[in-house]
């Protein structure tokens, strides 16, 4: 998935997202979000961890662009989906629309990094044509990453989170 | 003017409308299936939503996906472009339920073409000659030569009840269908347990004519003149040209005047085609198509008019702002459709292109997503390539397409190239000879 | 017609060539040199014959190789392209002399045309205004205001003797000229050691404005249109277009007919092209071009006729068939140059083409010699491909054009491409308002 | 070179070189030639041993295209001048031209296989634009193969000869 991702250049910085990380500590913030033109990029605390998955997350989606438009001839393309998700714990979006995190703004998320996920437990809502869809854990285990952020368009296959 | 068009279809189409778009201004969203991650025309488009698996019905047929993908990217209109979901009409209402354009004729007008009996009533309304054939179920002899008498023959007899050629007789003259009637009642009995038959004038060498229109829904209705598609494989168009070589210049004017009239009527909007039975001089409806064509690519060519652009300028509701008047048809135009496919059996031949060199100069267009590296996917159609030839006469363009063959290099997959080659070389295609039947009849099959 | 012809040229001019010859069924003999064995036109040609080393003047210019080579391959005709040997009125008569039909006009209107001071005589003869100046050597600033007032100011001063500058002293009125003739005397003493200096219209803004013209020598000539190539660095034309959005419709009419009416007295017989200085509402000559130019295309694409193929009849005998009247100028079309170059300092960059890609779609036409693993050599001028877009106006061809550019690919070698989508950005340039100076100003380089 | 080469398939068939030898010996003649549309193949004792060589004698130039025209991206070109005679005792032609290696026809050739050849020496003649071209010997040594046919036409770089 691409947003505005031709006119984009930010390859994600991880020097940039560490900093961040550090700012997040320090002024004991849940998220960060920070854009410039087509630019943008967000770390959050309460979900994304800030480590170099947080490079899956869209806000650095045109990394994703970056590789997924090469001139015609080579071969760098990614498919979405297979962006390095391929462990068999990752829960993938079954459908395009918007990923909640919390049944309502500003209430506590459905579950957090750390987590014991029971096998059938609403994990996030995936909202499609005003259509709420509970989004459920296929096997039990325990969260360990969430990848997408609260109210985050996601397209299908999109990996949302690993439960190991 | 739309901002933003998510385009929901695939392979050259989808590049053909992302190309008018950004000659437009417009920005693009593709939307496609895991399949097509790496087409050029989800590499060139602005933005990109992946709306399901390979599988058709799970993707580019999958309207909550595309809605989505719509709804989440914040585009303004959706253009459907050919086959999937463009004739659907409840899509085009759920489109504009959900707060976008569709790019393309009312869903009233979808319908109401989209259905074979509505459309052929429809068409009858408008002043568009149909097949002249019997009320169903003929009582005997005597009401069937006198309905053949108004039909003319020769006639096909025809089964009411089924098809599948079975109770199908022709017959040539009276004597015939005085003896040809009873059997035909009997094997229909015998088929599908009901005897009744009706008839049909039968064309047994028609042409398949018909003619680009574009409406915008404000009065003004005009046409970009005809199109010859008579070289199909098994109901598949081959190969078109414009203007058809099988057609006078009065019998182009009429039909011509035949479809614009009728969607003048109608009050047309957008681009539409209608297909035509040519044969002795007589035109008979066969079908309309509410949406763009694969081949609208030679209408252009002559015309100078990008038929996609006008599609999204109607959309957004603008007029024309010509009349036929205006509209000079220059030359002559010639596509071919190149599929991956092997050019004797037919077989498809997905796979990845080890080589690809697309021919130039003048006269040549190539609408095609292919390119060096390039992995065609198994799961749909296999057109890959449209080569496109203009000229100032037949002539010319004929030579300007052979040409343009030797230059094509498509390494890695079978293509359809050899079979265009053998029809460029061939005297009755080159003299313009042939009908719907002919392209079966060259290819040594009547199976189609 | 030809049965055969000779390519005595390289890069896109002769596949350019190859492809008009292909498209009237002619065999194509390809001389090439050592360097442009694997060239696309080699590659493509019937036949071909390497006549000579890298080195233009031991292959390309190398005459006798070239007529051997047509002697051995049996060829009938040589066509010569451009640049080389194209304006070159000794080969000419050779070709003649050696059995062979040259494909270009006579020897003897390429001799006149290709030397400056015959042209410049020969042009007035013809009825084409050439830049007013005087007789060489002033005596005195009387005889100077005299002539002057015949001129028109601003005026410029020029030693007879020299160039390069030295002595030159622009008068804006007979102040200025009382002034400065006695400095630029001086200076042209003290710089060629003779004092005599003359004087000429200045013209500080002008337009490049050149007329496509198609004579048979049997008393037809036809113009295909103005083109407008003032974008140029160092006198080399980077992008050109037509019609120029310079001319108003009279103008236009009036500098077609002053190319036409020359022609029809000179009996030309061929392709042909005038270049004009436009500025205040006059044409003055420059030069005339006997021969096919680069920009050629642009006067194909809105005409819809194959320069290429008419020099082909012309040289084969064959009259016009057709007047001024039976062309239609329809729509806009630009070409720009795409040359293996730094597009910041323009280096030269030859080499090995990692990756090719070419744009396509409606309104877009790619005149290459290049292919994916193609070596550019470099020994020639570094011109490697030419995009050119047509539309229904100057709009739809921009867009069409910045968006070809969007998908055209080229790898292993810088190219101009990033210029073009500068100039394609520009405001100036997107207004049409642009003379010879402008793109060198843009350039921010007036060392040109 | 190429003459009539893209309508052209014939990949020269070494048997049919050898039982055309095997005929020359037999019936002493010095030189055969068949042709068949655009195929031609032509044997000659007197100068162009019967052997693989011969696959570099215009009758079967169309090998040389074959390599010479390959689609676009491959890179199996062939560049005249450098298809296998890379030998320094190669003798190219310097000129486009008819090769003739008489003085006139029905003559002796000016050097056979075997010859010894002095530094000078005449070997054949080029004739281009009328004007008969002497081609010498650039050094002494033995004359050990003859490449071109007589009154067969070259093109620049052509091997001619090779002297060891």
């Amino acid at each position: 998935m691409r947003f505005r991702g031709r006119r984009a250049t930010l390859a994600p910085d991880p020097d940039l997202i560490r900093s961040l990380a550090k700012l997040l500590d320090e002024t004991r913030l849940t998220e960060i979000e920070c854009s410039a033109g087509d630019q943008r990029i967000r770390v959050s605390r309460q979900v994304v961890a800030a480590s170099p998955v947080a490079a899956n997350s869209p806000s650095s989606g045109e990394k994703t662009l970056a590789a997924a438009a090469p001139p015609p001839g080579s071969n760098g393309a990614a498919r979405p989906g297979a962006n390095g998700h391929d462990h068999p714990g990752v829960l993938k979006a079954p459908l395009v629309g918007i990923a909640y995190l919390a049944a309502e703004p500003g209430q506590a998320p459905y579950v957090k990094v750390g987590d014991t996920i029971a096998e059938g437990q609403t994990l996030m809502i995936i909202e499609a044509m005003k259509v709420m869809n509970q989004i459920r854990a296929p096997r039990a285990g325990k969260l360990s990453q969430v990848f997408v952020g609260d109210a985050e368009p996601v397209e299908y296959g999109t990996a949302l989170m690993l439960i190991e | 003017m739309f901002e933003k068009v998510l385009i929901a279809n695939r392979g050259e189409i989808a590049l053909r409308i992302h190309r008018a778009c950004r000659d437009m201004g417009i920005k693009t969203v593709a939307a496609h299936s895991t399949a097509d991650a790496n087409a050029m025309n989800v590499r060139l488009a602005d933005e990109s939503v992946c709306i399901g698996p390979p599988p058709a019905r799970a993707s580019y047929l999958n309207i909550p996906s595309i809605l989505s993908a719509a709804t989440i990217t914040g585009a303004d209109a959706i253009h459907p472009g050919i086959g999937f979901l463009s004739e659907n009409a409840d899509f085009a209402d759920m489109v504009v339920e959900h707060g976008f354009t569709f790019i393309g004729p009312t869903p009233e007008h979808i319908r109401m073409m989209g259905d074979k009996v509505r459309a052929k009533a429809a068409a009858r309304e408008l002043g568009i000659p149909t097949v002249p054939g019997s009320p169903n179920a003929l009582a005997d002899a005597g009401t069937a030569i006198e309905s053949a008498r108004g039909i003319g023959y020769p006639v096909l007899l025809k089964a009411a009840a089924g098809g599948g050629g079975r109770g199908m007789k022709l017959a040539h003259n009276e004597a015939d269908l005085r003896m040809l009637l009873p059997l035909a009642q009997a094997e229909a009995q015998a088929a599908f347990g009901d005897s009744s038959v009706y008839m049909e004038r039968f064309l047994d060498r028609p042409r398949h004519i018909e003619v680009q229109l574009l409406g915008d829904g404000q009065g003004t209705v005009v046409h970009l003149g005809e199109r010859d598609c008579s070289l199909q494989r098994h109901h598949q168009k081959i190969l078109e040209e414009t203007p058809s070589p099988g057609l006078d210049p009065a019998a182009r004017e009429r039909v011509a005047q035949i479809a614009v009239r009728a969607m003048e009527r109608l009050g047309y909007q957008s681009a539409g085609t209608i297909e035509f039975l040519y044969q002795g001089g007589e035109f008979f409806f066969i079908e309309m198509n509410t949406r763009l064509q694969v081949e609208h690519t030679i209408s252009e060519a002559i015309s100078g008019i990008d038929l996609v652009r006008e599609q999204l300028r109607i959309a957004a509701g603008e007029p024309l702002g010509y009349r036929q008047s205006d509209i000079q048809l220059r030359g002559h135009a010639i596509e071919c459709r190149i599929n991956a496919e092997n050019p004797d059996d037919f077989r498809p031949s997905p796979g990845r292109v080890s080589e690809y060199h697309a021919p130039g100069g003048p006269g040549i267009r190539v609408d095609s997503g292919l390119y060096q590296g390039y992995e065609v996917p198994p799961f749909y159609d296999s057109l890959v390539a449209k080569l496109i030839a203009s000229g100032g006469d037949r002539d010319e363009c004929l030579m300007r397409l052979r040409r343009a063959m030797e230059e094509y290099v498509i390494g890695g997959i079978e293509t359809t190239i050899p079979l265009h080659q053998r029809l460029l070389d061939n005297a009755d295609f080159r003299g313009g000879d042939y009908d719907i039947g002919w392209l079966e009849r060259f290819l040594g099959r009547n199976d189609g």
